[in-house]
């Protein structure tokens, strides 16, 4: 064509105007930490293996919850989730059933067969893990990955510590754990029951370990003095549990008392039904809003017809009767003794007071400090004592689960470092992405899948799983809730809403990059990214 | 086909002829006419494949002709008088955007007052506007600058007004001779444009020019009608060959060689002014008269060499540049530099006046003698305008001064009649 | 007619552009790292100009619903200027400008020509400002709607004379403060009538289709393009576009404020068929005009005093009645 | 008018001069016929013979200025010049110039219509001599097709029967005004 001059242009020309030159103010991509990532203490990246599992990526997302944790199946039970506590998706409308779908994805891992592989060649040290609790677990499994070779010494007749012989049934059936466990076996872990260790200086010599992970639960009951007339009557939840997972029926009566506000001692009260007990009654000397339980064991607790008796503490037991007497709380919330005592009838009294460690076996070891009947480590997991390493229950931390896999992994890292002759460095952590970051509008409404549930009613019959897992398309759904909060999932807003065509696509997986040859620094993409991985930083003139 | 018809009737089928794809229409007096009879041709499929819009406005209508001419089609309208200033700017986009539209202007006064009358204040407004101006002399005129217009208009790129006088030409019945669809398919070719609005070969037309640019953009817009100087005979030639009679050019000149006088005008009056020039021919005067056939591009040298013996120019002109005289003369200076020519100015013909034989004859024999002013207005009724000017020294809230001079010239039927009645008994020349 | 399917966005998380949830034939045009980019980069609009955002949504959109095959008219205004500066465009489709107030009516002819080359693939788009659309280019666009000719004009309503420095146009809202209605005197910002609603009067010339949009849901605006282009005849779009510098708000907040336009109710977003509504855009979050009205300097008057005060009351009113009106919120929703 | 002249071959102009008025309203229109080509567009103010549709305007504008001493005047009344008050003009022309037709009445006979323009032309060259009948009629038919054109043609013809006095010299330049 013949153009005329000046009034008739070539198309798409304008290129040749780096717009860029009028910015003050720069676009830079951020991954910023997602609060359920933060609040993990298993340090699982919960955003990243929500996002694989919103493609309906089942398999990338299970392993990507592999990286840092080999119990999804478990964990995705049993685990009091503090990443939905702080989920931003609560101030919406409701958390995201974070838990739900890494059981559903545990529980598919294991249904599929799909298994791991150790990611570094075998490096010939070995390592000692003492317990096969979930702390143990994990830091085995992490350093078979890492190319060691472990042996884990369990006192016990079978894996899983406290989630054997703590967690209920119908919380945590063991086919599940026994599966997960297996996996890591399968690693070529090398497990040994029954063999509680007595001298650790004597065994490491002997068998020639290179490092060791102590990972010893707290299985020592606590006990509160109680003058009883008929001490049969008093038990303590520890030994009550492990009855039942042996298969015993202990004798508890109609009607039961349940000493303590904790976790165990719902567990204790919802077993106590399912074991024939007409009444459960849970005393706890402070209110409702004090206990530490989660709010959801208490709630399932209550539908299943446990009753609560607060502000009570026990004093004295006499042919059947209880002697409580009434507390109050002072203005710290502590409770304080009232001086007012009744009775209350009951067949049997179950102590779920806490829990410590036995520490025997460390006398020997040099360098370690116990303090408060916990070891003291540092903060690579390691004890006084040059190689020796220690976690879960035996360290000053939450007694969770979940904490527990955590410092399983953690030690492990730093274990591998150690015996590479290296320290291991922690990736620093990002600044968090709190729900002001984010630009919510675009997040459609979906409320939290309600997972299916058994009946109340039918509930306390039997030790059957009380809460279902999600199926295929209500895990996708829930997965798809994720906010993603902080991290770029691709949702083409910046590529979109840029006025400017300054956004480059790179492709799935790829994400974006600014064009800042073009940018003008308006900061749409800025306010319109979901999910807060876009900050706005003042250019250098 | 030689016929007896309406002016109008004529164009609209020479227009036709023309195979023009898109005609936008807005009916303007006096160009309804033609607008009317392409309405029926269209309609008839007699012109097909033609689209024709009814636009809301003149406005509309060059609008629509511009995206249309700018999307590869022939296209074409008609307008006259207050239409063709309301259309004004996109009659200047049109041109600088180079869209070879074809337009009829059926020339009309401008208001107010309103008047629907012949003259040629409407193209004159719109005489730097960057488009070319055929004025035609008579219907056969008409209807030969059209198809000229279109094939001048595509050749250029630039685009064309064919202005012919309104009434005089639009309802005249006169002898035209229609050509055939073959002859104007021999001599006009198929519309292939110099750039179009098309997804085959986007380009942005129409772009914000600054002044690192504006200049040039303008020049070659000037250039392009230099050329179109060259143009315009060549074409008025090659017309001739092809349709046996010679229609257009640059400048018709009528019994000029040994003239001392040339009388020079734009369109119909042209004929009149010859019959005033053979006249006195026969009473032995040297005098001859020049109708300015193209007056954008001006044809100074063209001009310049028909007057070049001369010693007085008398220009009849049916435009008033209110506050200097005529547009035409001062124009036709340029094509006169350094002679000491005379030329005499003369209004005619506002607003629908007659321009009679008699008057022409004495406001050139008033020149001949030298009483005739540099700038005068034929027929203008002196008294009438003096009682007015008299009114408003007297007076300040003398109210409308054409309603006052109505009031003057005394009681009549109906404007129509008292033009015909009593126009050439207006006053003499000034 | 065809429409596209719906899809359910509680099912794929997100209304965002893109949405890798989503499968590849239903996600939006601009997700595509093809589209056309029919307004280039390199274009001279100021930051976070609305109108360059909804002008490049909507080309886009067309010229994936037409195959590329499309012509375009522009009005004068702010899109041109800052897209032609010789000698650089930033138009990456066949475009045409020729005046202000003509667009509608060049689009007329575009399509005639189209018609009469038999080139009936090849579709029409006509384009400009709200001043070259509701004020001055009004004549022209009621005679296209009138005539029923096949083109689809496009309006990108920033409420003011921009081009020329913020001056009232009759799009422009309430008690809104312009070069030509400053926030001085006893009425101060822009009359508080309800303006000129072109989108209305386009239904009162019974064409095929009329429709609202906004930048701020990009897969409605999309969604009506591609309807649009799916029918011939007369078509209207009307496109809420936010101009950060006549509004007086954040650049990066373009989005944020159309979308409170629509959820506030200022800005209803609707389309319909031959004259009768047919569709409308729920409001999702429905929110007091106070919180539209206050991202803007041009509003900011308002919030000074008691008789702005109850000037916000008379465009919450506004707002009101044009919920009622289009039945914006569900029956029963609380107001 | 002018579309007979150019059936019989010879040059004709015809310019209405209407503008703006309406349906019924006094217009005027001028034709002029020639044996060459009339390059003249200045109205006609001399005619050689004027035609008045409307005899009310006979005292209402001065319809006769210019009007050649040896001209025709045609006039569509059924009254005689005597009673429509132009005995005086009647006086100063040829015998036999002025002629008064019931046209509208014969239009009305005709076609139904009070249209009388084709039977003041047919009159008219009836008067003069200016127009063969034939050439009326095919000007007739060329304006109003089909049954209408035959109407008004079968109207020309009485019109004509009843005025035929062929006087007018031929050759001459005629200018026709009609009022």
């Amino acid at each position: 064509m013949n153009k005329p001059f000046a009034i008739t242009l070539d198309i798409g020309t304008s290129l040749v105007n780096k717009t860029g030159t009028w910015r003050t103010e720069r676009p830079v991509y951020v991954d910023r930490l997602p609060p359920c990532n933060n609040a993990c203490p298993a340090g699982e990246n919960i955003q990243q293996w929500l996002f694989h599992a919103e493609e309906g990526n089942y398999e990338a997302a299970w392993r990507e919850i592999m990286k840092n944790n080999p119990l999804p199946a478990v964990m995705g039970r049993v685990c009091y989730h503090p990443c939905e506590d702080c989920c931003n998706r609560a101030k919406l409308d409701s958390a995201v059933g974070i838990h739900a779908v890494e059981r559903f994805l545990g529980d598919l891992a294991i249904a599929q067969g799909w298994n791991v592989k150790a990611e570094k060649p075998s490096t010939g040290k070995r390592v000692l893990v003492v317990g096969a609790g979930p702390s143990g677990l994990a830091c085995a499994y992490h350093l078979a990955l890492l190319g060691h070779s472990v042996t884990v010494h369990e006192a016990g007749p079978a894996p899983g510590g406290m989630m054997r012989f703590g967690i209920p049934k119908y919380r945590l059936p063991r086919e599940v754990l026994d599966a997960e466990v297996k996996r890591i076996a399968d690693l070529g872990v090398t497990f040994c029951y029954n063999r509680k260790v007595e001298d650790l200086d004597a065994l490491m010599k002997a068998e020639r370990y290179d490092a060791v992970f102590l990972a010893v639960g707290a299985h020592l009951a606590k006990r509160a003095y109680i003058p009883a007339g008929d001490a049969s009557k008093i038990m303590d939840a520890l030994q009550l549990l492990r009855g039942v997972e042996a298969g015993e029926q202990p004798m508890l009566g109609r009607r039961v008392l349940v000493y303590g506000g904790g976790n165990t001692a719902m567990d204790v009260a919802r077993s106590a039904k399912r074991l024939g007990a007409a009444e459960a009654i849970v005393v706890y000397r402070r209110t409702r809003e004090k206990m530490p339980a989660h709010d959801f064991e208490v709630q399932e607790a209550m539908d299943e017809g446990v009753m609560f008796k607060w502000l009570t503490t026990i004093t004295a037991e006499k042919d059947g009767e209880f002697t409580v007497e009434k507390m109050r709380l002072d203005e710290k919330g502590k409770p304080q003794p009232t001086g007012e005592f009744e009775t209350m009838k009951a067949d049997s009294c179950v102590l779920a007071l806490g829990q410590d460690v036995d520490m025997s076996f460390l006398k020997q070891v040099k360098g370690l400090t116990v303090t408060d009947g916990v070891v003291e480590v540092g903060p690579d997991m390691m004890t006084g004592c040059k190689g020796v390493f220690a976690g879960g229950d035996m360290v000053p931390a939450e007694r969770t689960v979940t904490v527990a896999v955590g410092h399983g992994k953690k030690a492990a890292r730093y274990i591998d470092g150690y015996l590479r002759g290296a320290t291991y460095q922690a990736p620093p952590k990002h600044e968090v992405a709190s729900f002001d970051l984010l630009n919510t509008w675009y997040y459609s409404d979906a409320p939290a899948t309600v997972q299916p549930a058994l009946d109340a009613a039918r509930r306390t019959e039997s030790f059957d799983e009380v809460v279902g897992g999600l199926d295929q398309s209500n895990a996708l759904f829930e997965a798809r809730r994720c906010l993603s909060c902080g991290n770029c999932f691709e949702c083409d807003n910046c590529f979109g809403v840029c006025p400017d065509n300054a956004v480059i696509k790179l492709g799935p997986g790829k994400r974006f990059k600014f064009n800042y040859d073009y940018c003008k620094g308006c900061g749409m993409c800025s306010t319109e990214c979901p999910c807060g991985a876009i900050r706005m930083e003042p250019e250098n003139i | 086909m030689l016929k007896q018809c309406e002016g109008s009737q004529a164009v609209a089928e020479a227009v036709a002829l023309c195979r023009p794809e898109v005609i936008c229409a807005y009916p303007i007096t006096p160009q309804t006419h033609i607008v009317e009879g392409l309405a029926s041709l269209v309609k008839s499929g007699a012109l097909s494949p033609c689209e024709y819009i009814n636009v809301e406005s003149e406005f509309a209508a060059m609008s629509v002709a511009i995206g249309a001419s700018a999307a590869g089609a022939r296209a074409y309208t008609a307008t006259a008088s207050q239409g063709i200033l309301y259309m004004a700017e996109a009659v200047y986009n049109a041109s600088g955007l180079g869209l070879p539209i074809v337009m009829t202007v059926g020339n009309r006064s401008i208001g107010a007052p309103i008047n629907i009358w012949n003259d040629h204040t409407d193209s004159m407004a719109l005489r730097d506007a960057g488009w070319i101006q055929l004025f035609a002399e008579s219907n056969q005129e008409a209807v030969d600058l059209h198809i000229q217009a279109f094939k001048l208009a595509e050749e250029l790129s630039m685009p064309v007004m064919v202005c012919m006088d309104g009434f005089i030409l639009t309802h005249a019945y006169e002898r035209v001779d229609v050509p055939t669809q073959e002859q104007v398919d021999a001599f006009l070719p198929r519309y292939v444009p110099r750039q179009s609005v098309d997804p085959d070969d986007p380009v942005t037309i129409g772009a914000m020019v600054g002044p690192e640019a504006f200049m040039e953009v303008r020049y070659l817009a000037h250039a392009k009608q230099m050329e179109a100087l060259e143009l315009i005979p060549q074409m008025a030639e090659e017309f001739r060959r092809v349709f046996g009679r010679s229609s257009g050019g640059l400048v018709r000149p009528y019994r000029c060689e040994d003239a001392e006088t040339i009388v020079c005008a734009l369109g119909s009056v042209n004929g009149t002014i010859q019959d005033v020039v053979d006249e006195m021919r026969e009473a032995g005067v040297k005098i001859g008269s020049v109708s300015l056939c193209s007056f954008r591009p001006f044809p100074s040298a063209a001009l310049g060499k028909v007057l070049g013996h001369a010693s007085r120019v008398i220009t009849i002109e049916k435009s008033l540049s209110v506050g200097i005289g005529g547009n035409v003369s001062h124009n036709l200076r340029m094509s006169l530099p350094g002679r000491d020519t005379k030329v005499y100015t003369v209004i005619a013909g506002l607003g629908g006046r007659a321009v009679t034989k008699a008057s022409l004859r004495r406001t050139f024999e008033a020149a001949i003698r030298g009483t005739l002013d540099p700038l005068s207005f034929m027929d203008l009724n002196v008294k009438a305008v003096e009682r007015q000017l008299e009114r408003e020294k007297a007076a300040r809230r003398t109210g409308p001064a054409a309603e006052a001079i109505l009031r003057d010239l005394g009681p009549t039927v109906g404007a129509s009649a008292s033009t015909t009645t009593h126009g050439p008994a207006a006053g003499a020349a000034h | 007619m065809t429409s596209p399917l719906p899809i359910k966005f509680y099912q794929t998380g997100t209304f965002t552009v893109g949405n890798r949830l989503l499968d590849v034939s239903v996600r939006s045009v601009q997700s595509d790292s093809q589209r056309n980019n029919s307004l280039n980069s390199g274009h001279r609009a100021c930051q976070g100009c609305g109108e360059a955002l909804g002008a490049r949504y909507a080309l886009d959109a067309a010229m994936r619903a037409v195959n590329g095959r499309l012509v375009v008219a522009n009005a004068t205004g702010c899109l041109e200027v800052f897209s032609t500066p010789y000698p650089e465009s930033s138009w990456r489709v066949a475009w045409l400008h020729s005046l202000f107030a003509n667009a509608a009516a060049v689009g007329t002819g575009m399509a005639a020509a189209m018609k009469v080359k038999g080139r009936t693939d090849v579709r029409v788009i006509a384009q400009g400002g709200d001043g070259g659309t509701v004020d001055i280019g009004f004549a022209c666009l009621s005679g296209m709607f009138e005539r029923n000719d096949d083109v689809l004009y496009i309006c990108y309503d920033n409420e003011a004379y921009m081009n020329t420095g913020v001056q009232r146009s009759s799009a422009t809202p309430a008690g809104a403060r312009t070069a030509t209605t400053p926030a001085v005197g006893e009425a101060p910002g822009n009359v508080m009538n309800q303006g000129k609603n072109v989108p209305l009067i386009a239904m009162a010339h019974f064409i095929p289709y009329v429709a609202t949009a906004s930048v701020a849901d990009l897969r409605d605006l999309e969604t009506k393009v591609d309807k649009a282009m799916r029918v011939h005849g007369a078509r209207y779009l009307h496109v809420h576009v936010p101009c950060p510098l006549g509004w007086g708000c954040d650049t990066g907040d373009t989005i944020k404020v159309a979308r409170l336009a629509a959820e506030s109710g200022l800005y209803p977003i609707f389309e319909a068929e031959y004259g009768e509504i047919t569709g409308r855009r729920m409001i999702r979050k429905r929110v007091p005009v106070d919180e539209y009205l206050k991202l803007q300097s041009r509003f900011s008057h308002l919030f000074k005093t008691t008789e702005g005060r109850a000037r916000v009351a008379q465009i919450q009113a506004i707002a009101d009645r044009n919920i009622a009106r289009f039945g914006l919120v569900p029956e029963g929703a609380p107001a | 008018m002018s579309i007979g002249g150019f059936v019989e071959g010879r040059w004709a102009q015809a310019i209405p001069s209407f503008g703006s008025e309406r349906m019924g309203a006094p217009v005027v229109a001028f034709c002029r016929l020639h044996d060459r080509e009339i390059r003249a567009r200045e109205p006609v103010t001399a005619p050689d013979a004027v035609v008045i549709q409307d005899p009310t305007l006979l005292h209402q504008i001065k319809v006769f200025d210019g009007l050649s001493p040896t001209g025709y005047v045609v006039i569509n009344s059924g009254r005689s010049a005597d009673e429509l008050g132009i005995g005086e003009l009647v006086k100063s022309l040829p015998a036999g110039h002025v002629l008064t037709v019931p046209a509208t009445e014969i239009a009305l006979r005709h076609v139904g219509r009070p249209v009388p323009n084709a039977v003041l032309l047919a009159a008219l060259c009836a008067l003069t001599g200016e127009l063969k009948l034939e050439s009326v009629e095919a000007a007739i038919r060329h304006k109003f097709k089909g049954d209408v054109g035959e109407r008004n043609v079968a109207a020309a013809r009485e019109a004509h029967a009843m005025c035929a006095r062929g006087t007018a010299a031929k050759g001459a330049v005629t200018h026709a005004q009609a009022v």
